[in-house]
């Protein structure tokens, strides 16, 4: 349904020229190298770019990130649905998703460690325990959103309660499905940057951390935007699966 | 299986506490044997738990968080050595701080209330004949938090180590109001120590003492030499000139460990400090022996024999 | 009209008999087949606030094996909720309803086309007709083939990979028709099916349904809004009202069947007609509980 | 619709007991030092109530977090519901948000020392920014899944744009926007935990600072406690909203 | 029935006169009211995959202020496309459509009856019929006193304050028909209105649309299935087929109104029902391109 792209490519463009505009702007009125100036993160970029440092952290964070990622959905995927879809399991554990939810990841970092270590494990823990609930609670609201009409047409097609699952809630709740992916996907490259600082430093987490502390703003920067751009791109992949759910939107007939 | 050592910086600092990471870098570990990994972690805390949970046999952390664990009975952890035994804070104000008489009634940075940093500034400035009650305290956690609020002129002084003070790119408004010298004068308190559980200490005693002897031998090479570390830190620390390390190195001349660090007058003297502090209401005061561990030490120094002039080695 | 094809083209399940309907109160079951006083089947729907409608109430009765019954009654008056519970989507109140010797159990033996369509709006044509066959794993090529016969038997052959986005009314009527037809069931509910269908497609429907019907030996439950189709296709008209008493009457269809088109101007036919016309418009502008009373 | 609450409430009770058997046996495996015994927990949170240091920090954390919450919804959803609504400013700005939202919150954190200080209003800049994405991202998702016919049959009975915001689209996406806030309420806490920590350190999550700092588990799982009952009670706040909005809901007729 | 009452007690708004529609190629307005031959108005709808369905096509039209023009057509002939272009929820893509002089924009002077209802679903009956009332602005109190009125009408007066998930399908239309009426508009658009209705309540409802239409002098489109309904109400008869030619017949009922129940045995209605029936027969049947070539 969309062509012509042109002009939102367009206006995206104007929009990125716009920040970097109110960016300069920033780094002047901030002075002290607290905000760097483009040019500064420009040339920080090349030289990160140059030496290797960043492809080896995006690397080894991109691992931790997708692997934890994966895993929140293997978990809230599932549980959502079950959650949505046998309101006793759902209406018993709600308060204990929000809970949890409501937890700040940090108090869960000595366990995790006790339990997983430094390394990995601990790792893609953190990961999948950030991203996880989003995906879990917005699978839930659109299950307990399907349409009862359609349920109804289900059972009476002859299905059995997985079935209705499968063929009816769960293509029902895309939407809402899609959008728990987004905040998790998101979600989850913040927490893998955490997990990087919080167990064994290491990866772009860790980098922000040794330019942080030792002020090295512009390469600090340059891994700043390095997770936003990561973060559209998964957004961007997310959208091409969206857009391939979307086909039916057409129009409106009869 | 490698000697875990775990540290809680993220790159060699511009402290001695360097020696660990430069003695990987220069195979003085491996000279004495020890295959040692170092494992980095943000702060003391994080150290404290993948120490208690197995992820390392030995941990660089805070001296009262040593004494806390201990002295409350949570963690029985020895002290067996200080690569680094001061970490050279400073106090950093405005511009138009002139001089410390006139810090009261403006903001002051300090890490929350009862932490180390703002238990020694206020004796810091106790020596200066100020009160720190009369300061604007603002609790601002992580030292580089600390020192970007100064920066960005939301607080008007606050104490951060040199190390700190020599990233900060731009330093223009900013003056150092205490002096490192002045700083530990007034403050001599011993802020870090390596230490190992007793379990450790009984299994892997032939480990523990190699890593203590190639620190001890690093950083007698380095007092002798300073060119070593500002080589060898030049190497790992391209952000900054090498005239930044040549300063440093000269402020730190007389501060290496070369006798393992541990003098049990200071250790004695920090803790009786420690427990003064805030932290530690309602800890009892525990011995020396209760947290520290010559024996390691003066095994190296047997074998090495003991340097004159800096780090006194007092039992 | 070419000779009539079998939609099914070899049938890989055992067709089911065609099954008798009870519908009947509560703990009757042993006198279903002696009988047939009205006894009261009811179905009330609660509001949060308290106050309930009852949609069906005192109704009674039994359907041969193979019948085609047919249902008319002014609007609101409780057909659709009548289906729903000859389906086992919903529970009787009191009463209690049968199909065969069970409670019915919905499932590809029971076709329902539904008032509203409800069709899978993520689905094509094609594989809205082909959900019930889905479901009961049919394989593929199989699922296919009868697929395109009814989509053609429909007149939607050329739609099939249209979503029903793109459809119009009446093409969305046809896809529920042709899917509750496609698992070849032995009972079909069916709730106002040919109400968006103009005159011609809704009779060529027809003779689709009675050929099916009468091949299947199918029981047909089946409401229109229509006096003259409700005659055309039944073997007996059940005429409900509103409640509290929601069958009213049960009149016998006594025309031979195959029923031709002339059989509209057959003095019988005129005479039912005009007798069931009759009953509704009572039903409706002389029932003092109806809205319209007095009216019209 | 939902009767008979009783047994919803048994079986959560039967949760919270599992976790505590879980917790206990987790504290004995683990060591004290790292995960306090209920007991121990217990009489913390005795001595914590008592001497009022917790109704302190939490009434403080409280007034952080609500503000910060109010300004993230009233962020977030006119500009999800603009998003959504007029579809070349969704398209343009949607990468922005996905980049916004992968940006770890602390790399924000020098940038709003600088324009707002340690004080009250860097603390909710820091909740707000935790919180608006959550709601941006549901109410777009919900607004752009609105239903198509009735939006046309609104603008067929002469809705003007505005009103069919307003009458349609935005009621359509009640459920997709109930996420959000739920979501965005339990993101929003942590974040003031955040906030209390890498601004001027108070409240709830300077506790945390203080406690975890000098190993006193037992108050800091208080802590943490009081953080889940917030989340919880924030949820059923929302979940109350959620009933009265869902009431047309009610099975399915014709 | 007792006197007929308008639902509108007072008017606090100046009802628009009767407006023509026209619906003519693109560049012919000068031409509109000399030149009625017959010319391509056009609509197609794209697919992705790049196919096109033309639903209008060769559509030429011009109705009369206050004319009651009622379309029949085959099932999926363009009768809805039709309405909604004429509504201006669609633009033609050849030709226009001109509603008075202008190009239309929907509004509350034109009511739209949608053939699936479009109720919204979060709101009662009683806010649905009020919909368009609630949008122009009209006060709360008036707007109560309208639409209790025109529940009345419809007989939803005890439904009220249902959901439309709790009406049944006809219960649903009527509320689609009275949320349309409700704004007193000087054109109608009416998607097959009645067709979830049964005989008699039809019956009432088209009593009551004539009255309306008669009373204001609107201008009205009636799409319908039944030829009965299209003869009894209409002015002009207009029969759609598929394209590539929509416009298929014109034809005039010249029956002298108000026309009651007894024209329908009258030899003139006789000899329409059975032009028209022939015309859709031969439509469906004897028409290549349609499904249903050469059955029925
Ligand atoms: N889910 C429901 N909740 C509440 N009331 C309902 C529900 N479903 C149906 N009703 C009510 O039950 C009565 C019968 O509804 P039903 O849909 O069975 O009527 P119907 O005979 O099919 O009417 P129509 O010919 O208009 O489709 C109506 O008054 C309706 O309002
Ligand atoms: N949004 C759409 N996208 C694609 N095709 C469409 C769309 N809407 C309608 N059509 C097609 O246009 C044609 C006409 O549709 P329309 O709904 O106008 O038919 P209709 O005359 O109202 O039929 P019915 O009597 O069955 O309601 C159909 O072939 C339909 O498939
Ligand atoms: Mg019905
Ligand atoms: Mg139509």
């Amino acid at each position: 349904m969309e062509r012509g792209n042109q002009p939102i490519w367009l206006y995206r463009v104007l929009v990125v020229v716009a920040l970097v505009i109110v960016w300069w702007l920033a780094s002047l009125v901030a002075g002290r190298n607290l905000i760097p100036a483009p040019p500064a993160v420009f040339e920080a970029a090349i030289r990160l770019f140059g030496d290797g440092t960043i492809y080896e952290a995006t690397a080894s964070s991109l691992g931790i990130y997708v692997t934890g990622l994966l895993l929140a959905i293997a978990i809230g995927l599932p549980m959502g649905l079950i959650a949505g879809g046998v309101p006793v399991v759902g209406r018993t554990l709600d308060p204990f998703f929000n809970a949890l939810m409501a937890t700040p990841r940090v108090a869960f970092i000595p366990l995790i460690i006790v339990l997983l270590g430094l390394g990995f494990w601990a790792k893609i823990t953190v990961v999948a325990l950030g991203a996880v609930m989003p995906i879990l609670i917005n699978t839930y609201a659109g299950v307990r959103n399907g349409d009862a009409e359609l349920v109804e047409m289900a059972r009476s097609a002859g299905a059995r309660p997985g079935q209705v699952f499968s063929k009816i809630l769960l293509p029902g709740a895309a939407p809402f499905i899609m959008v728990g992916l987004r905040l998790g996907a998101t979600i989850g490259l913040i927490n893998t940057v955490v997990a990087e600082l919080y167990t064994a430093v290491q990866g772009l987490g860790g980098l922000l951390a040794i330019y942080g502390n030792t002020f090295r703003m512009a390469p600090y920067f340059v891994v700043v935007l390095i997770l936003a751009c990561l973060g559209i791109a998964v957004a961007e992949l997310l959208r091409l699966v969206e857009r391939r759910l979307d086909r039916w939107r057409i129009g409106t007939g009869g | 299986a490698p000697f875990r050592l775990i540290v809680t910086d993220l790159e060699p600092p511009l402290v001695p506490n360097s020696v660990m990471d430069l003695a990987l870098s220069l195979g003085y570990f491996e000279r004495e044997g020890v295959d040692v990994e170092l494992v980095r972690v943000q702060q003391t805390p994080l150290a404290v738990v993948a120490l208690q949970a197995g992820e390392g046999e030995m941990a660089n952390v805070g001296v009262d968080t040593a004494l806390q664990l201990v002295a409350s009975g949570q963690l029985d952890l020895r002290a067996v050595t200080s690569p680094s035994k001061s970490l050279f804070f400073m106090i950093a104000a405005q511009e138009a701080i002139g001089d410390v008489a006139a810090l009261p009634g403006h903001s002051f940075g300090i890490g929350r209330v009862g932490s180390v940093d703002q238990g020694l500034s206020e004796q810091v400035l106790a020596a200066q004949g100020i009160d720190m009650a009369a300061l604007d305290q603002v609790a601002l956690g992580q030292p580089a938090a600390r020192a970007q609020a100064l920066a960005a002129g939301q607080i008007d002084a606050t104490t951060m180590s040199l190390g700190t003070w020599t990233t900060l790119p731009d330093q223009t408004g900013m003056h150092i109001l205490v002096d490192p010298d002045a700083y530990f004068a007034a403050a001599p308190v011993v802020s870090k120590v390596n230490v190992v559980t007793p379990q450790v200490l009984t299994e892997r005693r032939d480990d523990v003492v190699a890593v203590v002897t190639a620190l001890v031998k690093l950083s007698r090479d380095i007092a002798a030499d300073p060119a070593i570390w500002i080589d060898a830190m030049g190497a790992a620390r391209p952000d900054l000139a090498r005239a930044d390390f040549e300063s440093l190195a000269a402020a730190y001349a007389k501060s290496w460990s070369v006798n393992g660090g541990l003098s049990a007058r200071e250790l004695a003297f920090t803790a009786d400090w420690n427990f003064k502090g805030e932290d530690f209401a309602g800890l009892e005061p525990v011995g020396l022996d209760a947290w520290v561990d010559f024996t390691v030490a003066d095994e190296v120094l047997a074998a090495l024999g003991t340097a004159p002039d800096l780090d006194p080695a007092d039992r | 009209m070419p000779g009539w094809i079998s939609p099914w083209p070899t049938k890989c399940w055992l067709p089911s008999a065609p099954l008798p309907i009870w519908i009947l109160p509560t703990g009757d079951r042993k006198l279903r087949s002696a009988d047939h006083r009205p006894q009261a089947c009811r179905k009330s729907f609660g509001r949060p606030g308290g106050t309930t409608t009852t949609a069906v109430a005192d109704f009674s009765l039994d359907i041969a094996p193979g019948e085609f019954v047919t249902i008319l009654g002014p609007s609101g008056c409780g057909k659709t909720t009548l289906l729903r519970l000859v389906n086992g989507l919903l529970k009787p109140d009191g009463g209690s309803v049968t199909v065969g010797d069970r409670t019915p159990v919905p499932g590809p033996d029971m076709g329902f086309v539904f008032q509203s369509f409800r069709l899978i709006p993520w689905a094509t044509a094609e594989r809205n007709v082909g959900f019930g066959l889905e479901l009961a794993g049919v394989e593929p090529v199989r699922r296919k083939e009868i697929v395109a016969r009814l989509l053609d038997r429909v007149g939607l052959g050329r739609s099939a990979s249209a979503y029903p986005a793109e459809l119009s009314g009446g093409m969305k009527q046809r896809v529920a028709l042709a899917r509750a037809l496609a698992t070849d069931p032995s009972i079909l509910l069916l709730d106002e099916p040919f109400a968006s269908l103009d005159a011609q497609t809704r009779e060529i429907m027809q003779l689709e349904l009675l050929h099916l019907w009468s091949e299947r030996r199918a029981t047909a439950l089946f409401v229109t809004h229509s006096v003259e189709e409700a005659i055309l296709l039944a073997d007996r008209v059940v005429v409900m009202g509103a409640a509290p008493h929601s069958l009213r009457h049960i009149v016998p269809i006594d025309l031979p069947r195959p029923r031709r088109d002339e059989v509209r101007t057959s003095p019988a036919f005129i005479a039912l007609r005009n007798e069931l016309t009759g009953i509704i418009r009572a039903l409706i502008t002389e029932d003092p509980n109806s809205p319209f009373f007095n009216r019209g």
